[in-house]
């Protein structure tokens, strides 16, 4: 174990897998960096500095930067995994899924379905995601909704280092195709990561703090909103289970609705836009499973049905924030 | 480069397969028994034979809407591809693709696809995996006019270049994408040279021509794979049927379609080219034909008879783990 | 008034819209057909025939036949728009949203909003959404969950054809951009069409059917099933209010609250696979805002979490069925 | 084409506008006052200026990421622009869209745009707007090197010589995609055959030269103007500052930034080149500068005194109506 940032996390996981396996490639934009330029190479590791180092070990052939072409990216990535490999492809912002969706939506997640079962495509598709840098409506948004949505691709949402190196080495591993995102505003977050070959199962949600009143779900950057709002709330004798899913697909259900059956009190705080949310998702897998055990409405804490805005005010407001989820658990305390 | 007999007889046949493939189900189309879209590729054959003639079994394809002819070409199986389009459990994609999705990765093939334009990054990918790997394979995605014009594909043939990979895009003008002239949507005043601009060779060829297609198709795969980097193919052919089962095709002279079948037919072609020059015996050629109608017949009748794929298969497959 | 199919319905709104205003005009694939060819123009009319005849009144300066190009469409109709055109933009099929949602979701979506409310993107994107012709994964999609959870703009679901007519001239008369979705298995359904100019307001659902049991809402072809379902219970004397809402985006909140509040019970079918659909949204919104009205837990009907499947057989267990609808509703009357 | 006085030195006064709004950025941002990601146009001035100096204020111009530049050459107001890269509320998009987004429908400018490539499509469609009103406008978007390889900016090459539209591709290769050299991602061996084989002309110019610029976009515009369809125009430029703020531009040879400002800097050349020919004075120009700083002063002082968005903000102009 040693105290590391997520960036750092990610990347060992990228070396580690890479060492491990000679089928693991990487490719994407700048993933090296410094490719026809007159000054050094590797200059970059990614504009997150996430793939540093890599292409120094693994050379051309395994880490490939690209021309800004997203669809063609993922296309390689599927046609390269059809083939044998084992890529990891980086859209540098998640909200360039817009110009690569269809080979994410309409190739990787649906190649072995219609092709009978007779294929795998094992890629991972690395992604930056979230608000917090001011980075206005084109550079911030979470698409894990959108994907969650779409059968046939496996989604990881870590929330601290450790999960992110043990999810994203499943990911690498996992034969399905897999969108793995990268929340922005925790590639600094420090935290404790188990050395060496380190794997998280998907599907496979985190219990990160214990209570008996709320069930208090939260995705990615949200998580460590909710445990601040967790501890706070116990000092006052309310506490709350804090899940973190960590893979929205598949999703622990089974977690989830235990946790329920206990608390008899949902909150669901997500980064997402409210409609067709993963909080939507969750609030009615509940509303359906566990119903009975409910004793108050279920409260989705997310941001507003808006782009996310450029200004520092403006974005403070848009994030779910503890003080939103805060009230959130107190309103359903009141409930029932 | 010349070919010889056998291997002749074997793109005649395979020539044959897919235009008796194509007739047939046109036929079938009209009994309401063959369900969704399906586009044929009558007409086209000497192309996706012309090209799959020179690639082994573990190169790749990757294929279009249009899709029978090229998987035929590429070692399909046709009873299973039939299975296939009839949606039966059995087909090749256990009836969860049908006509335009179907797929035979074994043999190389990477599936048709009901996304224009999408084949081609996909291919790069397969390429680059032949490059990676040093295998000496190859990838081929077939293009129609109308999918030039797509993003994906000039994505694609920039990243190819960029990354020198074996790939190769071969350009089909059958005249027409959908309702559309081919010259409508390609604005360019020459479409070979706007290929070439990106930086790869284009061979052209006569897609009326096997051979010519065979020595085109044979100069880009030489060329890719001896690790010079993509090259492209490009020709003009013609489909008989309508864009999908059920297009009247008015937006075709009268006559048209008749007078490509009668004077430009790729088949007839094929079989004056080689009586004429006495390379193959006529009976031999006529004999594949009634052993390629015997099999089509057999394909058809199998799959009528077979079982639909169960229920419960539809949520079979979506992963390999969940 | 006059009985029409939805595909007429449709192009009689725009023939209406194109008279009345010139700004507007179409833009698409084959929307006349024939351009280029040796044959006639107006050759499809759409592959659907949705826009036949526009070409031979409007001509090629207001009905455009486009390349392949469907981001180069949506971009074109953006532009248009903003430079004081009202475009109507046609997307083959709502599948191919994989090509083109850059520029539904980051540009036409979100332009005023980061623009300030300076601008308005008064564009129409029409497509044709869903399954049941055994079209298989690559063109059976609907897709509004995902233009729902897209904040900036409208989706519209019509399930017969007035509402189709109504909801068409509402879309192209609106400021906002419009998603609209044409069911390809309603197109040959028939319906009293009102004549002359319509309007149907969005955000304003139908209750198609009034009961006091069950509240079902459902979208598109679902509509039709759902009337079915509570038309057969009828008789046995469970009766269902059928909630259409029309517009998936706006969302008449209002109107399902209030049925939930008299019914106590809710289903929700939704053609779309499960994970974050409008199903698991409406049940959400419910959960939150109608807790305490609720005697039995949400059923959403969807679509399983797979890609479409080709053959008939399994096409036809893949679309909810009315016995599902029916089971579903049987449920929520045990349950509470 | 041989520009009078007063258009000279209105040239000038816009170039020295963007360099100083850019250089008094690059200070800023180390206060950390500025929020989110800052792309920089310094080196550059005589591209957009060069271009927009031949528009009309009812033709369209879209821009890229790093549209400062093109946007203060287009007519945007420069302290409503200062506001709006501070994010406060009177700025240009009341704070919601910062400097990635800045845009002026009111004077042409249809936006800044994070999305690389989406910019010419959108371009299209106001051309074709133009087009279909017959009132004589253009548009024109700006292309980086690294965007020149993104599908939807060759379908928009495409699409605008289909439909014959007034629209004008400014490439503006400044020889770096963020960290990757322009020639590592155009894969073509010559980037202006790639466009010109789209069918479209394609007019050179030097992009540290003001008047080359001038003159190739004229042409251009006239070109697109006169109901000839679009044109494209290319040239070689450079910029100052990293591709964002904060990147230590270490993939460039040392010095290799140094040489460009000293050696061949659009504003030192524009100004020998004036003063050489007598065409103007140098204390005019100095005066220019010194008018400009006071300018950008102000608008700093103003920006930073400016009251930020009120937090309702935040669900404001999502729609018209909803
Ligand atoms: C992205 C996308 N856009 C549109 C379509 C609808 N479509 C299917 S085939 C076709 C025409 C293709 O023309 P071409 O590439 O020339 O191939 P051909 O049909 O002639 O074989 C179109 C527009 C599609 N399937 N995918
Ligand atoms: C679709 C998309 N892909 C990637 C990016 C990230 N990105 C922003 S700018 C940039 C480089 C653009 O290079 P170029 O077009 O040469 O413009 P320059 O920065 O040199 O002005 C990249 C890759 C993006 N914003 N959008
Ligand atoms: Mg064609
Ligand atoms: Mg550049």
């Amino acid at each position: 174990m040693a105290v590391k940032t997520m960036r750092d996390a990610i990347n060992e996981a990228l070396f580690i897998e890479m060492r491990r396996d000679g089928r693991v490639i990487v490719l994407g934009e700048d993933v090296s960096g410094g490719a026809g330029g007159t000054g050094i190479r590797d200059a970059a590791g990614g504009v997150f500095g996430v793939t540093k180092g890599l292409f120094p070990e693994f050379g051309e052939d395994r880490v490939i930067d690209t021309p800004i072409s997203e669809s063609a990216i993922i296309g390689a990535a599927n046609g390269a995994a059809l083939a044998g490999l084992r890529p990891v492809a980086e859209i540098m912002f998640a909200d360039f899924i817009g110009v690569c969706l269809d080979q994410i939506m309409n190739q990787a997640a649906k190649f072995r379905y219609m092709f009978g079962g007779k294929c795998v495509t094992p890629i991972v598709v690395r992604m930056a995601m979230g608000a917090g840098m001011n980075a206005a409506g084109q550079h911030s948004q979470t698409i894990y909704p959108m994907v969650t949505s779409i059968p046939g691709l496996k989604v990881a949402v870590p929330s601290n280092p450790a999960d992110a190196k043990g999810l994203l080495a499943t990911a690498i591993r996992d034969d399905d195709p897999v969108i793995f995102l990268e929340h922005k505003a925790l590639y600094s977050r420090k935290g404790e990561v188990p050395d060496g070959e380190y794997l998280v199962p998907f599907g496979v949600g985190s219990t990160t703090r214990e209570g008996k009143d709320v069930t208090l779900v939260a995705i990615a950057r949200m998580v460590g909103f909710a445990e601040r709002v967790a501890d706070k709330l116990a000092a006052e004798g309310i506490t709350c289970d804090v899940i973190d899913p960590r893979t929205t697909s598949p999703l622990d259900e089974e977690l989830i609705l235990e946790s329920v059956a206990n608390t008899g009190r949902l909150v669901i705080v997500d980064e997402s836009n409210p409609r067709c949310s993963v909080a939507a998702d969750i609030s009615s897998i509940v509303a359906e499973k566990a119903f009975s055990y409910l004793k108050a409405p279920i409260i989705p804490v997310t941001a507003p049905h808006s782009p996310v805005p450029f200004a520092r005010e403006l974005e403070r407001v848009y994030v779910p924030s503890p003080e939103r989820i805060e009230a959130a658990v107190r309103s359903v305390m009141k409930a029932g | 480069m010349q070919l010889n007999r056998s291997e002749m007889l074997r793109a005649y046949r395979q020539m044959r397969l897919i235009r008796e493939f194509e007739e047939r189900l046109h036929i079938e189309n009209r009994t309401g028994e063959i369900a969704g879209f399906t586009h044929l590729y009558s007409g086209q054959e000497a192309v996706a034979v012309g090209v799959c003639e020179n690639l082994n079994k573990s190169d790749f394809i990757i294929s279009t809407h249009r899709g029978h002819g090229h998987c035929i070409a590429k070692g399909g199986d046709v009873p299973s591809m039939m299975m296939e389009i009839y949606g039966r459990r059995d087909g090749l994609c256990k009836g969860r693709g049908g006509s335009m999705h179907i797929a035979d990765i074994e043999q190389g093939i990477l599936g048709a696809n009901g996304i224009v334009g999408a084949g081609s990054p996909i291919a790069v990918g397969a390429a680059l995996a032949a490059k990676i790997k040093k295998n000496g394979g190859v990838a081929v995605s077939f293009i129609g006019d109308g999918a030039s014009n797509q993003g994906t594909v000039f994505e694609a043939m920039n990243m190819a270049v960029v990354l020198k990979v074996p790939k190769i895009f071969a350009f089909e003008n059958n005249g027409y994408s959908e309702h559309t002239g081919a010259h409508y949507g390609i604005g360019a005043p020459d479409i070979v040279q706007r290929i070439k601009s990106f930086g790869m060779p284009v061979f052209e060829y006569d897609g009326f021509d096997f051979f010519s297609v065979h020595e085109a198709a044979r100069q880009a795969i030489d060329y890719a794979r001896s690790g010079n980097g993509p090259a492209a193919i490009y020709g003009v052919t013609t489909r008989y049927f309508g864009h999908f089962e059920g297009d009247p095709q008015n937006y075709r002279a009268k006559g048209e379609v008749e007078m490509f079948r009668t004077e430009k037919d790729c088949m007839l072609r094929f079989r004056k080219m080689v009586s004429d020059a006495q390379l193959l015996d006529v009976a031999e050629l006529d004999g594949i034909d009634t052993e390629v109608l015997a099999l089509i017949e057999q394909s058809v009748v199998n799959a009528k008879a077979a079982p639909p794929p169960p229920p419960e298969t539809v949520t079979q497959d979506v992963y390999v783990s969940y």
